[in-house]
């Protein structure tokens, strides 16, 4: 915590930034946490509790537009932030990009590369609550999973608190907002909700970071974060990791498994 | 309200016979929107469509749905019968009622149903149809081709000859390419470079054609019929307008020691040099790697002797620019060299040759002035081996394909070895002979039958030297397997064809997709072989895939033809049906975020990235644009988009949808 | 408590549809059930929403006059959902109609003042129904003057109106387009709105002011009106936040704590400077 | 009017009670737990009633105003139109049990937005349908500052019965004619009133935390400041605090088309979605998400305050527990007041 | 006719292929199910996941998809791409208990005529098996709880 707050301190003295996104402490747990002066960088904090992924404010124009903007990034932060330069949301020469660890530990990282290279260095966190929820769903029957989601999403009420939260959802304008034609109805109900989570989902193929902060944004604890999950999961198991700047369903293979079609 | 008219069309009894074709139009009258039904006995009549023509004056439509056959029969007929009637034939569709309900079920109301339900889709896909014009595009009319050996020149001389201007770009200092280090053709035996030589100084002389030798592709830009090509002119050193092609220099060049690549190393040349003396353009240039005075500083002998003063050393690449209307690529294939062959020790033993330096050793041109020599002590070899599939078929050690020309090329090596050397003996070691085409398995007939070459099926295991012979160890399998030793002076591998060297880097700047083996990818493999995936960019030859002379020059006049035809428009007009990004509203703001993840699923490279500037001039944000003239309409991007800001005039998200949601209505 | 639902629109017929400018049409609306029409009234000045069965509704101002009798016009160009589908609509067809909404031009206050209505583009729709309100009770005002403004000629709307209250003694009226937007057989002006209201050069003295059109026309216009001597309160507009009920519950339109679909859409610019910025 | 008449009643006559009024035809609402979180759920059996909880994830608003109801049904036929209008007959009669003072409350502001000068037919005929039981709070936490918009954990607005838990049994509070209705037709159930209950010393204790006078004032000349880009920066412009909120009432109309027939709907919607504002024109009068975190303090504690005379929040603290960021609402309004 | 179900099917094909071999069908005069209506997309890289939603939700019982084998899609890969988006897809679907044996994807080039009409065959005969899919249509339903007017599966669940 330390060395972070060191870290940003040395930063704005030195005027390298105008903003600093990090954590503070709040009402139960930590909250995200904008720092503007120097002094105010002594109650950042970071630890395991820290959750959501700060990656999402960075394509809020109003909040770093014209700003050189520092991060405090979770490993999924900076996979957020690494697949947002892809997809040509970022500049680098207004970000300074810090990953930090549970123990408080901060690492620079001067380019998308370096972040690529650490990422692909570093084993993703174990999410053994969500490989558990997951194998638990797939263990069901097909008319139990139904049961399941579809009383689940009965409860949605459309906040879109978990499109909020994610970093890949910077759409100005999203489907569900689109009318023409109208693709999803905009009110809720136990299909319409369902829509929209398989239309977020499939639109998070290959660009999720599986930080699971839809579903800790929901305000209803529907645990939509399991459907981005599993997601991940199949993209990997399918289609394996992509190391360029394509998109899983930009790209193919001509031999991708077709097991299902005949 | 729209005001669709549906035209029900009974096809004598082809539709009329299962369905109900005046329930149909009776039913469609009532759909929401229709302002007109009718059917009758064959629309697609003068006297059918006339009833078309008149109810569009009459009703006034702003739509037209044909229920009748498939589309693909007949819509390009009642498109043009709308427009006849003044209605933009875009907003004509047709409903197949034939086809995909008459002809497949039995009579029944459920047939009839199913036709309406088929009308209903298309009256509200037609709703939502948008008049369309067709898109222009302008071409200028100047091809540029890459690659100066057999395909090069005769696409340029096709494209030439039809009157149109080409630039050819050739990466040696000479065009000929393979062809010109040929001996003879199979199966005709011709003479290759009295056949070749004619048509490269047409090259040369032909007013259309303006031809860089030495030069590269440097970068390419645009789309089709309006493309900017970057050339980058190689430092000849020597300034052609001023040399004359006297040849002194080459004659006093001190470094004479240089393998010829030309004779495939059989040969050698100097540092001043033109690859052969029938080079176009016949004036030389200086390997700078090898020249003396770019190696140690001090020479200039050439300089001294040349009498026009022509040699220039700090001459520098220079780059041109061309506008282009079309490209093709001719820039043809290579051999693998079989050094990763150690068992049959190519490199190691100096008459184990590679079939192209067999050729050398076979022209009249060639080092030897066309005696067989082998390269070690010049003796005439009294035997020899062919082995053929030399990296062929291979997926372990070598490639998987064939590399076709291989077997016929080996059977003319062997019988213009026994033509040479009448008391020698040769042996082929082949996998299967493969001798489809015209003349082509009498050709090796002759070879074996009337030549006496020693055809053997089987593979060859190692190649060794004992007492200055090359001991070839293989195997016979139509003996049973039975191990075969073969005491040669020679041996000629038949190695494998492979892509060019740079192609793949060619590729990329270019846009055109390739195959694994780098080999350039056709667009479609039956139906636009030659025709890449990039609009605009044509293929022949070898680049494609290993190929002879024969096909080479057809596919090379058939690249030819489709440029002359792209070339015979004023501008180019293509479908509307391309897909547009959107831009809503006043503020003229596109709903696309700019991921750009539609780039790369685009598989025409047709996005293009447009900055998006208010008033003041500033970048607002930087979002996708759909390029008119490379949009091919297939709308993979439209289903990729997440905000759905980009569309497919024609098959637009509304039209899809309200034909999905025209359901409701059944259900 | 009133038993009606405010959400349910009446049933009206289109009766006559002109086409006014590119993309902009008006609507002359019937009301399909006479009882409707016997108790419908309203003031110039009010908004209405308008629906299109199986798309939605949407929001405009009553372009006819109080005045007139029997029927009521909207004016609205083609832009979104709602009103792509509202153009698509016929003569004969049968729409919705929920309204009248919102507060009134104060005409009786206006009553022997001189009138100035300078209105750019298609912000003429909420001052037509005005000026024939006006010019139907002609007797009540002094002078009126009419500054009409279009980006082009083609995108002047109410053509055959404008013609005939060029033509009328009673009225001055002067139209002008954007720099570039003229055709050869131009009589108007050509200038933006705020530069030829400056040539004008109206007199302040007993005169109101009423200013209809786009943002950055009332920004540029007001200047000029403060120049010729027009205080705040000689000054009137109309604002146009998005709306849904139309009623003050929705949550949308509010400017500060001023509805525009109950306080407004009629502000005069003294009541406009104690509003926020947030229009 | 205000029954000053108090009874007892026992867990056990509670729960006959409740279980003889579902008997009775009425639609029971009642807390049920779920995993961590509480709702309101339609319930067939008392069994099912957990009043553990704090605060229930929503409130009871959406008995009265669901996040999505139909205004009116229409049926094209060749451009023709028929109407149906809004229909109450299908309405139930209700009976929410287990809500407590805050949410209640909050049916002041919401019936305030939607009789302002029109009445709202839909939200009033369900309104009218429905009677509250409201339990009071025995405990609260961090998130409750009910006690600083002119509520308590005890507080009768809105109900038409309240009951407090005392040690054993329960209070029972008449307050409204509904209530003593309800309370009448199950007379059996019930205790004759208890000698000495201390009702306060049963009630949880929320700490005041501003004044919402003194809010409402001093926001009046705050349009202007700083403070609305500093407090919503970690905002993320979702609408969850909207939605659970008792208090917010800001809708959407939309279209439900069935081919020639459908229905038009009013759903949920909140100030703090960026699209809620925009103009078709692309121009939007609350741009950022400061200016629409502003809008929501606002309007709920100045613009309804002086329009409609009532606060617009209750203080029960779900906006601040939905809040993906925390948010804390009571937190950034005592930094104002 | 017997009462037997008879579901109700749309097909989504590319125009080149596999519309052509519907075409084929007609052509060759081979007899299929009548319950499937066919609606003609430039390439299946063009059919967007939500209208095979939209079918199912406004009534269909079952979809089909077909295009170009691959390699023969005659944008080159329009059908690869939507190869991989099927995959992920259906599933998806599945994880969600939507029932994907109602979604037949298929291969059928313009020279498959009679494959055209087994496919629609098959798919007919499955889901006469698997019977209407009104669960996913119920899950329209926005209707709250105190409004009478309750769907059959609402009352059930209060039984």
């Amino acid at each position: 915590m330390r060395e972070l707050q060191d870290t940003v301190k040395a930063l704005f003295d030195k005027g390298e930034i105008d903003l600093f996104i990090g954590y503070e402490k709040g009402t139960r747990t930590p909250r995200p946490f904008f720092v503007h002066k120097a002094e105010d960088a002594e109650n950042l904090i970071f630890d395991a509790a820290c959750s959501g992924n700060l990656a999402v404010y960075l394509t809020r124009k109003d909040l770093t537009g014209g700003k050189k903007t520092g991060i405090s990034a979770s490993y999924y932060a900076l996979k957020s932030i690494a697949q947002l330069f892809d997809e040509n949301q970022l500049k680098a020469e207004n970000l300074r990009i810090f990953g930090v660890s549970e123990e408080g530990s901060v690492q620079f990282f001067d380019s998308v590369a370096a972040i690529k290279q650490h990422l692909s260095a570093t084993p993703p966190p174990a999410k053994p609550d969500e490989d558990e929820l997951v194998g638990k769903i797939n263990a069901m029957t097909a008319s139990e999973r139904w049961k399941f989601w579809s009383d689940e999403l009965s409860k949605c009420f459309k906040c879109y608190a978990c499109r909020a939260a994610c970093p890949m959802c910077y759409c100005t304008k999203c489907i569900v907002e689109v009318n023409r034609p109208q693709w999803i109805q905009p009110w809720a109900s136990t299909l319409s909700n369902m829509e929209w989570q398989i239309n977020r989902v499939m639109h998070l193929a290959g660009r999720c970071s599986d930080c699971g902060s839809c579903g800790t944004a929901c305000p209803l604890g529907i645990p939509v974060h399991l459907l981005t999950h599993k997601m991940s999961e199949t993209v990997k198991e399918h289609f394996g990791v992509s190391e360029t700047k394509e998109n899983v369903l930009s790209t193919f293979k001509p031999d991708d498994k077709e097991n299902f079609i005949h | 309200m729209s005001k669709i008219g549906v035209f029900v069309c009974h096809c004598g009894e082809n539709i009329s016979a299962t369905v109900d074709c005046e329930s149909v139009a009776n039913t469609a009258s009532q759909i929401e929107g229709v302002a007109f039904a009718t059917d009758y006995k064959y629309m697609c009549s003068e006297p059918g469509q006339m009833r078309i023509k008149d109810a569009i004056r009459e009703k006034g439509l702003d739509g037209v749905v044909v229920a009748a056959c498939s589309p693909r029969m007949h819509e390009p007929t009642f498109r043009k019968t709308c427009a006849e009637a003044g209605l933009n034939p875009f907003l004509c569709e047709m409903s197949n009622i034939r086809e995909h309900c008459s002809w497949v079920h039995e009579k029944s109301g459920e047939t009839t149903d199913k036709a309406i339900s088929l009308v209903r889709m298309l009256v509200e896909k037609v709703k939502r149809n948008k008049p369309l014009n067709p898109i222009k595009v302008p071409i200028t009319k100047k091809a540029l081709v890459i690659g100066g050996g057999i395909a090069g020149i005769q696409a340029a001389l096709d494209i030439a000859g039809a009157g149109q201007k080409v630039i050819l770009v050739e990466r040696d200092p000479s065009i000929g390419g393979h062809m010109s280090q040929l001996s003879e053709t199979f199966p005709t035996l011709d003479c290759s470079q009295c056949i070749l030589t004619p048509r490269m100084v047409d090259i040369a002389q032909h007013p259309n054609i303006t031809l860089y030798a030495y030069a590269e592709l440097e970068k390419l830009e645009g789309f089709i019929g309006n493309f900017k090509a970057t050339i980058r002119l190689k430092a000849k050193s020597v300034d052609h307008k001023t040399c004359t092609g006297c040849g002194a220099c080459m004659t006093k060049c001190p470094s004479k020691k240089i393998p010829s690549e030309f004779n495939e190393g059989l040969g050698m040349r100097t540092a001043i040099y033109t690859p052969f003396p029938q080079a176009v353009p016949n004036k030389p240039i200086i390997d700078r790697v090898n020249c003396r005075y770019y190696t140690t500083g001090k020479c200039k002998v050439c300089e001294k002797i040349c009498p026009t003063g022509a040699i220039q050393f700090d001459r520098e690449d220079e780059f041109i620019t061309e506008d282009i209307g079309a490209v093709v690529l001719a820039t043809g294939f290579n051999v693998l060299k079989p050094d990763f062959f150690p068992e049959y020790g190519y490199g190691k033993y100096a008459d184990v040759i590679t079939g192209l330096q067999f050729e050398r050793l076979a022209s009249a041109s060639g080092p030897t002035m066309g005696v067989i020599r082998r390269p070690s002590d010049g003796k005439i070899p009294q035997k020899v081996v062919f082995i053929a599939c030399a990296g062929s078929r291979d997926p372990a050690k070598g490639i998987p394909y064939c590399s076709k020309i291989c077997c016929m090329y080996t059977a003319k090596h062997a019988m213009l070895y026994q033509h040479k050397v009448h008391e020698g003996e040769s042996y082929v070691f082949y996998m299967d002979i493969r001798a489809g085409g015209k003349n082509y398995e009498e050709f090796v007939r002759r070879a074996i039958e009337e030549d006496g070459a020693h055809y053997i099926r089987g593979r060859v295991a190692r190649i060794y030297e004992k007492d200055g012979k090359m001991v070839v160890k293989g195997v016979d399998t139509l003996l049973g397997a039975q191990q075969v030793e073969i005491e040669a002076d020679m041996v000629v591998l038949a190695t494998a064809g492979v892509a060019n060297g740079g192609a793949e880097d060619l590729a990329q700047k270019m846009h055109v997709s390739y195959d694994p083996y780098k080999f350039f990818a056709e667009a479609h493999p039956k139906l636009k072989p030659v025709e890449t995936n990039t609009a605009g960019i044509y293929l022949c030859g070898a680049c494609q895939a290993p190929k002879d002379i024969p096909d080479t020059v057809s596919m090379a006049s058939g690249a030819a033809a489709k440029v002359i035809g792209l070339f015979s428009n004023a501008e180019l007009t293509r479908e509307p049906t391309i897909a547009v990004v959107n831009r809503i509203a006043t503020h003229d703001v596109s709903t696309c975020v700019g991921c750009f993840l539609c780039e790369t699923a685009c598989p025409y490279q047709a996005i293009e990235h447009e900055e998006i500037k208010n008033r003041n001039g500033e970048v607002i944000k930087t979002v996708a644009r759909v390029n008119p003239g490379l949009c091919q309409g297939c709308g993979t991007c439209v289903s990729f988009c997440r905000s759905k800001s980009i569309d497919i005039q024609g098959f637009s998200n509304e039209q899809m949808f309200a034909e999905v949601m025209s359901l409701v209505a059944e259900y | 408590m009133t038993d009606y639902n405010i959400y349910l629109p009446y049933l009206v017929a289109i009766e006559k549809i002109t086409e006014e400018a590119p993309g902009v049409k008006t609507f002359r609306l019937k009301f399909k059930n006479d009882e409707d029409a016997r108790r419908f009234s309203f003031k110039a000045g009010q908004f209405a929403e308008y629906s299109v069965f199986g798309e939605g509704e949407c929001t405009f101002c009553i372009a006819s006059s109080p005045t007139r009798d029997g029927y009521v016009e909207c004016t609205f160009r083609e832009a979104g959902k709602v009103t792509s589908a509202l153009a698509k609509l016929e003569e004969g067809e049968t729409m919705g109609f929920r309204g009248p909404f919102g507060n009134t031009f104060p005409l009786d206050a206006w009553k022997g003042k001189n009138l100035l209505f300078i209105a750019g583009g298609i912000a003429l729709p909420p001052m037509r129904c005005v000026i024939w309100n006006v010019l139907d009770t002609r007797e009540n005002f002094k002078d009126v003057s009419i500054l009409y403004g279009a980006k082009s000629v083609a995108d002047l709307v109410y053509k055959d109106e404008l013609k005939a209250w060029d033509e009328r003694p009673d009225v001055k009226l002067v139209t002008t387009v954007d720099p570039g937007g003229e055709t050869p057989d131009w009589k108007g002006a050509i200038g933006f709105v705020p530069s030829v209201l400056e040539k004008m050069n109206p007199s302040a003295e007993n005169t109101i002011a009423i200013v209809c059109g786009p943002p950055v026309m009332i920004k540029f216009t007001f200047p000029v009106l403060d120049k010729l001597g027009f205080k705040p309160e000689q000054i009137y507009t109309t604002l146009e936040n998005r709306m849904k009920c139309g009623v003050g519950k929705c949550g949308r339109c509010n400017v500060g704590k001023m509805y525009v679909c109950k306080d407004g859409p009629v502000f005069s610019r003294v009541a406009l400077e104690a509003l926020p910025a947030e229009y | 009017m205000i029954h000053n008449n108090c009874l007892q009643i026992t867990d056990k006559g509670l729960k006959d009670w409740l279980a003889k009024i579902i008997a009775g035809g009425k639609q029971l609402y009642a807390p049920v737990r779920e995993g961590d979180k509480t709702a309101f759920k339609w319930l067939d059996s008392v069994a099912e009633i957990s009043m553990e909880h704090i605060q229930t994830t929503q409130s009871a608003k959406a008995v009265a105003f669901p996040r999505a109801e139909k205004l009116f049904s229409y049926q094209k036929e060749k451009g023709a139109v028929t109407l149906q209008d809004y229909n109450p007959d299908n309405l139930s009669e209700t009976v929410i049990f287990g809500l407590h003072p805050c949410d209640a409350a909050g049916f002041r502001p919401l019936g305030s937005i939607f009789n302002w000068d029109t009445p709202d037919k839909p939200y009033n005929e369900r309104r009218k349908r429905m009677t509250l039981i409201t339990v009071s709070c025995t405990k609260s936490d961090e998130f409750c500052f009910c006690t600083s918009v002119n509520g308590g954990p005890g507080n009768t607005e809105g109900s038409d019965i309240l009951l407090t838990p005392l040690k054993k049994d329960y209070l029972v509070e008449i307050i409204t004619e509904k209530g003593q209705k309800l309370v009448e037709a199950y007379q059996s159930c019930f205790d004759t009133p208890p000698e000495n209950s201390d009702k306060e010393a049963c009630l949880a204790k929320v700490p005041v935390r501003f004044s919402p006078e003194e809010v409402s004032r001093k926001l009046s000349g705050m349009f202007e400041s700083k403070v609305w880009e500093t407090q919503s920066e970690r905002c993320l412009g979702c609408g969850a605090c909207a939605f659970v909120c008792p208090a917010c009432a800001c809708f959407d109309i939309q279209e439900n088309s069935k081919g020639n027939s459908g229905d038009r709907l009013r759903c949920w919607d909140s100030c703090g979605f960026s699209l809620f504002t925009l103009h078709t024109s692309g121009h939007n009068p609350r741009s950022t998400q400061s200016q629409r975190w502003r809008q929501r303090l606002m309007h709920k504690f100045s613009y309804m305050p002086d329009r409609l005379s009532v606060i617009g929040c209750t203080g029960c603290g779900r906006c601040s527990r939905a809040c993906p960021v925390d948010m804390n609402i009571a937190e950034h309004l005592a930094d104002i007041g | 006719m017997s009462n037997e179900f008879e579901p109700k099917v749309v097909a989504f094909v590319c125009n080149w292929c596999t519309y052509t071999g519907a075409d084929l069908t007609g052509t060759s005069r081979i007899k299929y199910a009548s319950n499937v209506k066919i609606i003609r997309f430039p390439c299946t890289g063009r059919i967007d996941f939500m209208l095979l939603l939209k079918a199912f939700a406004n009534g269909s019982d079952g979809v089909i998809v077909s295009g170009c084998h691959p390699n023969d899609c005659h944008y080159t890969s329009g059908n690869f791409h939507a190869r991989r988006r099927w995959m992920l897809f259906r599933n998806l679907l599945d994880f969600l208990g939507i029932d994907i044996r109602r979604i037949r994807f298929a291969w059928v080039s313009a020279a498959e005529g009679a494959k055209w009409a087994e496919v629609v065959n098959e798919t007919v005969a499955q889901l006469k098996d698997l019977g209407p899919y009104t669960e996913y249509q119920k899950a329209t339903e926005f209707l709250v709880a105190n409004e009478n007017e309750l769907t059959e599966e609402m009352e059930a669940n209060h039984a």
